[in-house]
């Protein structure tokens, strides 16, 4: 086998999962969250872009936005294996936060291998926060459809579903010319790059589109030149879908526990709920579908580091469990905590909505399954 | 008794001929205020205004309770309100303000309420003058509504009673409520006994209403406190102690499988002139109308084996209403019965499920975004179909309940 | 609406159904179709064509044969209502029989409105039974596709799954030519005509390829011309569909109904299984599917009497329904009978590979749904 | 202890390499005739022969029982029954005659044997030189085993054991059974003793062995009664009463969730080089392969996104086992060893019905049909896949244990 039998996971990536678990669980328990996200309840704050500034200083201070930046440049530059047990920690605490999303610029801009990327990267080790734009209106994940195009040195178009918009200090931007796509870094301040807010259903993330009205860039901030977006796109797809489906399987950990605690504490008709088998089977079904999706997550992260040529394929699978995994996962916790799972007050919408928001971000389960098939009949 | 070929009595064709008549005239316009779609969603005073006056106008006209015995103020007719409901559904009529009262309340009461109960208040409840609302469930008692708590102590011809009630919607207009109430510490199912209790009348006296926040962000119940509220013994609904038949019957009601067929809200404020089963065609046009990952939603065969899927399953629940009144295939009407509202929850929740997938990230926007494809309607029904699966008993437990009752399994319990 | 609200259910309808059931019930206990098809369990029998022609015999002095031929052919001329109610029965009793391939040829026959026709359906109403000879090497179910030619008034070619094959008097050949697709009746023992016998795993029915060897044919043989054929398959279509799926759902109340009774009697850890969910639920569901493929199925057959226009949806969303439905309940009748659902001597794997023959025939279920969705969406 | 970098100590490395060595020069050519996949499929004394004369060698090797106490015949390692398994595996070797011995008997024997009943029968376990069978199942003690009724009456230094087994592969080669039995009539859970009792022995005189066929026309299976069959008391398993621990270590190991892992049988006989999981591969050949309704399997995206659904349910399920062995990443590995079972038995179904929806009409025909589409292995393999999900425990029994033990739910029952 090309991979490592324990996929990589060795002392360094142990020590990272472990701090990262403390830290989520003693800084950030969900009560945190909950007050923090939703004791509003008017429908206006579904525009609203709730996040902890302390909490994320913090958690840059402990290194770890720079962890996918490569060593030369200042990173830690650990394994993707390491970033999916970070991630995964930090789903299961449903941060509000632009970790995945400067991550994933991270391994896009790593992709690109130009000097421009090079000081995007080093942006990254001084703290800056980024987020990739690039959805077209209808939300495709195809790298090749765009609703943005530079002529003469200007941007102009929209990049839609663009994530953690406002908490994000530079945009990774993609846009066509007749040369092809290319990649562009963009401070969030830049005159003409207007961020219009969303209102989303998951309260512990922002959304919004973003409209580049005849924004100039200078040289330095072209990542991919036109022509080169692709292939450094399809190169990081990979390390998107991974770590989105860590943070994925760790936010369904919480639906399990929170859900298997409930039903063991709840009583009804004499007896704790998790005495049904109505109750029970569909938990243990989700522990399964959680497992599988963490162990090809793993098997992901590992073929990233180890096994490339398999990374895609694996990469799509796990996100496609993930996917499915969550939206039976999501219903259940809802179902099974009964008229209580209905409310505004119980904590499990909330995560409940997250997975919904993950669920159809960089593709839903069919689309993975698309791809894969022609990869696997390729 | 003699038929026509659509298999009606003549009353009952007379009776159609009177709705399509009066109905061609009397449909009020929509307001220029948005209505929401059921009864359950009126949260302004304007908005209630308008379905209490709509109804006391159908009901003047005889198409609310027309198969109530006239001496309680209903119609006296037989197996008529089916008719009137279909025709109330083709004209698209508004909401009706007192559904709460005509479909959980008129029909046990009429069964166990006392003559002088029935007499007083029936009519109202048709006439939608005076508003109601449920008060079973409780924080502790969901699944298992008979371990309900609330306590009522009798002292001499008075109870006195204290409790607190969750998922009570129309508490904040109601007048009054059903309540289900503790009468017997030792004995779970003997110990409970059923009343009329006041609310508005009561209001933050003996009675405090405060809005329950639904997933969706909404507040379409209340929890409802009750603190040493004061009635006479007059107003209760069937004996003491005999409180769990009265919650049956009234269940039963609640899922359509009463002996009285309630009326039906006519749609109005729905975007297509169909049952809740048929919602699917819109979904057929969302497909007509989408793009996802740079192709049209109807051209994905994944997708479109999915929708088909969902189209069969609400043409199947269509069809089986269907049979349901055709007894020589129906065979035992209630296995028909009893299993529409589980049916009917899933599909929703499985249909608002295809639709947010079919709208890929476009689902990830709420109802106030104006960029939400379909003006958000589908996540938000997903969110709100966990009501049809969990309120009114669950359906784990409507499975149980047709298991045991339909197909003779054993108890789970 | 343009069908009667009760289906057109009527008085006749119910009278043939109710005689039917009494005479499946007292005629054809399961115990005896056990008996017939499965005393001896070698793979030898695979092959074998067992049938009760003595019951046959009964049921055709019933006129029950007849039931789709017109009356002014000698038929009882039923409408397609009273078809599936007393299919619906003999479903229930799995009766192995050409009842169903029968009367698929009279809808066919009739449709296609020839002298050639009529003189077939006054064969069946002399007792002589059919089987449509379409399928082509992969069981393709479009009407286009066909292994066999005509040239020159000689059949050459093979027909594939032709259903109760060594059961049929006569076979309905679909043929191709230059001229396009047409019909022709051929007695089973015309010479050239080879009936070569699958083994196959239903143990209820039988089917087999035949192979047409230069077989010549009369002009009164032609019962659609070439180029003919299409429109009156097309226009038969709904109703082979929808008798199948009348047997499935007659088949699946039997599957229902032994596992319910199983479920109530058989005890374990002190109590009939049926108290536990896991057994409790897939039993509720199944019935409600059930329920809606019956629905559907009269829904279908009501169409084809009163709405012909919305047939052919009607009949793809039955036979969708039941095939899916069947599918659940095949698998939960052997699972809830535990241990001895997977032996031989048990009654349920007669009827799950009947259903599992019938799931196939005609088109599975997401054949069905892709001609709905092109209905629809035409 | 020092790992090298595939996490391995010295003594697996070592191990590792002579697995390789031996089996790169020992590994029999398949028969002449046909070996089943799995020992429970055999059915003639040459096949039986084949399979027992692999095992010895393979057991003369050091390959099988290597975890096992050497002065008990076994290997005396530590952690390398799983290095032979994976190194058997991939150099396909055939099926092992005593996977019954191996997998079910040897582990709770080793675990509660007494001394001397490990030295007299785990070594011929190993060698195969004596052939096992389980008699745990009864007719009325399926799902709910501790209600088997075969019983054992102590008479003096002996028993008189009566009873029905049923299910009991491998009885008709059997040299002996791991016997469960009832020794009080009083208690269900602690009325359980477990005995070893002779079946060739015995034949035809107390012991009848009975085929039962299988849904598949099959028999794999056997019913054996036990008339008067006379035992010494040395010839017990564990204490009298505390048959119950010891059916459970049985099961454990049964269910590949118990301290000793079995050694696996090496695919000879599969189609793929691969364990079950992977069977899939052949579904993406079927796929490339098939055609259905004018057109290939592999251009019709629905059932190509099934196809990909149980790709990715097979690298789950692989990727899953091998997670369970790091245990940084596994945190609670029997969480991941007892869904084994339940997870692998629903995959084969669903897959298994894949296939038979992508061959089309081509799964009526059975596998004697010689125009069956992949010789109708997957027809076949569905029906067969109720073995998986039945026996050994149903799949509803297992989530039952799983979420009772690992997730600590109220006990079902």
């Amino acid at each position: 086998m090309v991979q490592p039998r324990n996929f990589g996971f060795g002392e360094d990536e142990k020590a990272l999962k472990e701090v990262a678990h403390a830290f989520f669980r003693d800084k950030f328990p969900t009560d945190r969250l909950h007050r923090l996200v939703a004791s509003n309840w008017k429908q206006e704050q579904e525009s609203e872009c709730y996040w902890d500034r302390s909490l994320w200083q913090e958690i840059v201070e402990l290194g770890w936005l720079t962890i996918a930046v490569p060593e030369r440049l200042g990173g830690a530059g650990m394994s993707t294996v390491a970033v999916a047990g970070l991630i995964e920690e930090a789903g299961r605490a449903a941060l509000p936060s632009p970790l995945i999303s400067t991550l994933s610029a991270c391994y896009i801009l790593d992709a690109c291998a130009t000097e421009g990327a090079d000081l995007a990267l080093a942006l990254v080790v001084d703290g800056k926060t980024f987020s990739f734009a690039s959805g077209d209106r209808y939300g495709s994940w195809e790298n090749e459809t765009c609703d943005i195009s530079v002529s003469d040195g200007v941007l102009n178009g929209t990049a839609w579903f663009v994530q953690e918009a406002r908490k994000a200090d530079y945009f990774l931007v993609k846009a066509k010319s007749e040369l092809g796509l290319g990649l562009y870094v963009m401070p969030a301040n830049t005159p003409g790059v207007n961020i219009c807010a969303d209102k989303i259903i998951d309260l512990t993330r922002d959304q919004a589109h973003i409209v580049f009205d005849n924004v100039r860039y200078d040289d330095v901030q072209v990542v991919a030149a036109p022509g080169e977006a692709v292939a450094a796109l399809q190169s990081a797809t990979p390390a998107m879908l991974t770590i989105l489906s860590a943070d994925m399987c760790g936010a369904a950990e919480w639906q399990l526990q929170t859900t298997v605690e409930y039903a063991r504490s709840r009583v009804q008709f004499d007896r704790p709920i998790g005495f049904f088998q109505a109750v029970k089977h569909p938990l243990v079904d989700f522990m399964t579908e959680i497992d599988q999706s963490r162990a090809l997550t793993y098997n992901a992260a590992c073929a990233i580091d180890h096994e490339p040529e398999m990374a895609e394929q694996f990469a799509r699978m796990a996100k496609a469990a993930a996917t499915d995994a969550v939206g039976y996962g999501s219903r259940i916790s809802v179902q099974l905590h009964g008229g209580i799972g209905f409310t505004w007050e119980c904590f499990v919408h909330l995560y409940m909505k997250r997975q919904l928001h993950s669920q159809f971000i960089l593709g839903d389960a069919a689309y993975q399954r698309a791809k894969l098939g022609a990869l696997v009949l390729a | 008794m003699a038929k026509n070929s659509a298999g009606e009595t003549p009353e009952q064709s007379e009776f159609r001929a009177h709705c399509r008549e009066w109905l061609k005239k009397n449909v009020p316009a929509p307001p220029a205020f948005k209505m929401p779609a059921t009864s359950g969603g009126i949260l302004s005073l304007e908005q209630l205004e308008y379905a209490r006056s709509w109804q006391l106008s159908a009901y003047n006209a005889g198409l609310i309770g027309c198969d109530y015995p006239s001496e309680y103020g209903g119609g006296g007719r037989s197996n008529c309100q089916a008719i009137a409901n279909q025709e109330m559904r083709n004209a698209r009529t508004p909401v009706l303000a007192g559904m709460v009262g005509l479909q959980i309340v008129a029909g046990s009461m009429c069964i166990h309420g006392s003559e002088a109960v029935k007499r007083r208040f029936l009519g109202s409840i048709f006439s939608a003058q005076e508003l109601w609302c449920q008060g079973f469930s409780e924080p502790c008692a969901g699944s298992d509504l008979a371990s309900l708590q609330t306590f009522a102590q009798r002292k001499g011809d008075r109870w006195i009673i204290n409790g607190h009630k969750v998922w009570t919607s129309m508490a904040q207009f109601a007048d009054w409520m059903l309540l289900a109430a503790r009468t017997d510490k030792h004995e779970k199912y003997k110990g409970l006994t059923v009343f009329v209790v006041p609310v508005k009348a009561e209001l933050d006296k003996s009675v405090t209403v405060r809005p329950l926040v639904k997933i969706t962000g909404d507040a379409e119940f209340n929890e409802v406190r009750l603190d040493n509220l004061e009635i006479e013994d007059s107003y209760r609904v069937g004996e003491i102690g005999e409180g769990w038949n009265v919650i049956s019957t009234t269940l039963a009601h609640e899922r359509g499988a009463g002996f009285y067929i309630e009326p039906l809200s006519g749609g109005q404020g729905l975007q297509s002139k169909s049952q809740k089963a048929e919602k699917i065609y819109p979904l057929v046009e969302l497909a007509r109308n989408s793009v996802k990952n740079g192709k049209p939603v109807s051209e994905d065969p994944v997708l479109m084996d999915r929708l088909m899927k969902m189209l069969t399953r609400s043409q199947g629940i269509r069809q089986m209403r269907r049979m349901r009144s055709v007894k020589d295939l129906a065979g035992n009407p209630a296995r028909f019965a009893m299993q529409d509202k589980v049916v009917a929850a899933d599909y929703l929740q499985q249909m608002s499920a295809l639709a947010m997938e079919i709208q890929g990230c476009g689902s990830t926007l709420a109802t106030s975004d104006p960029n939400a494809p379909d003006g958000g309607r589908w996540s938000r029904s997903y969110l709100d179909s966990f009501g049809a699966t969990i309120a009114g008993g669950t359906n784990e437990i409507q499975r149980n309940i047709i298991g045991e009752k339909i197909l003779g399994l054993a108890k789970t319990k």
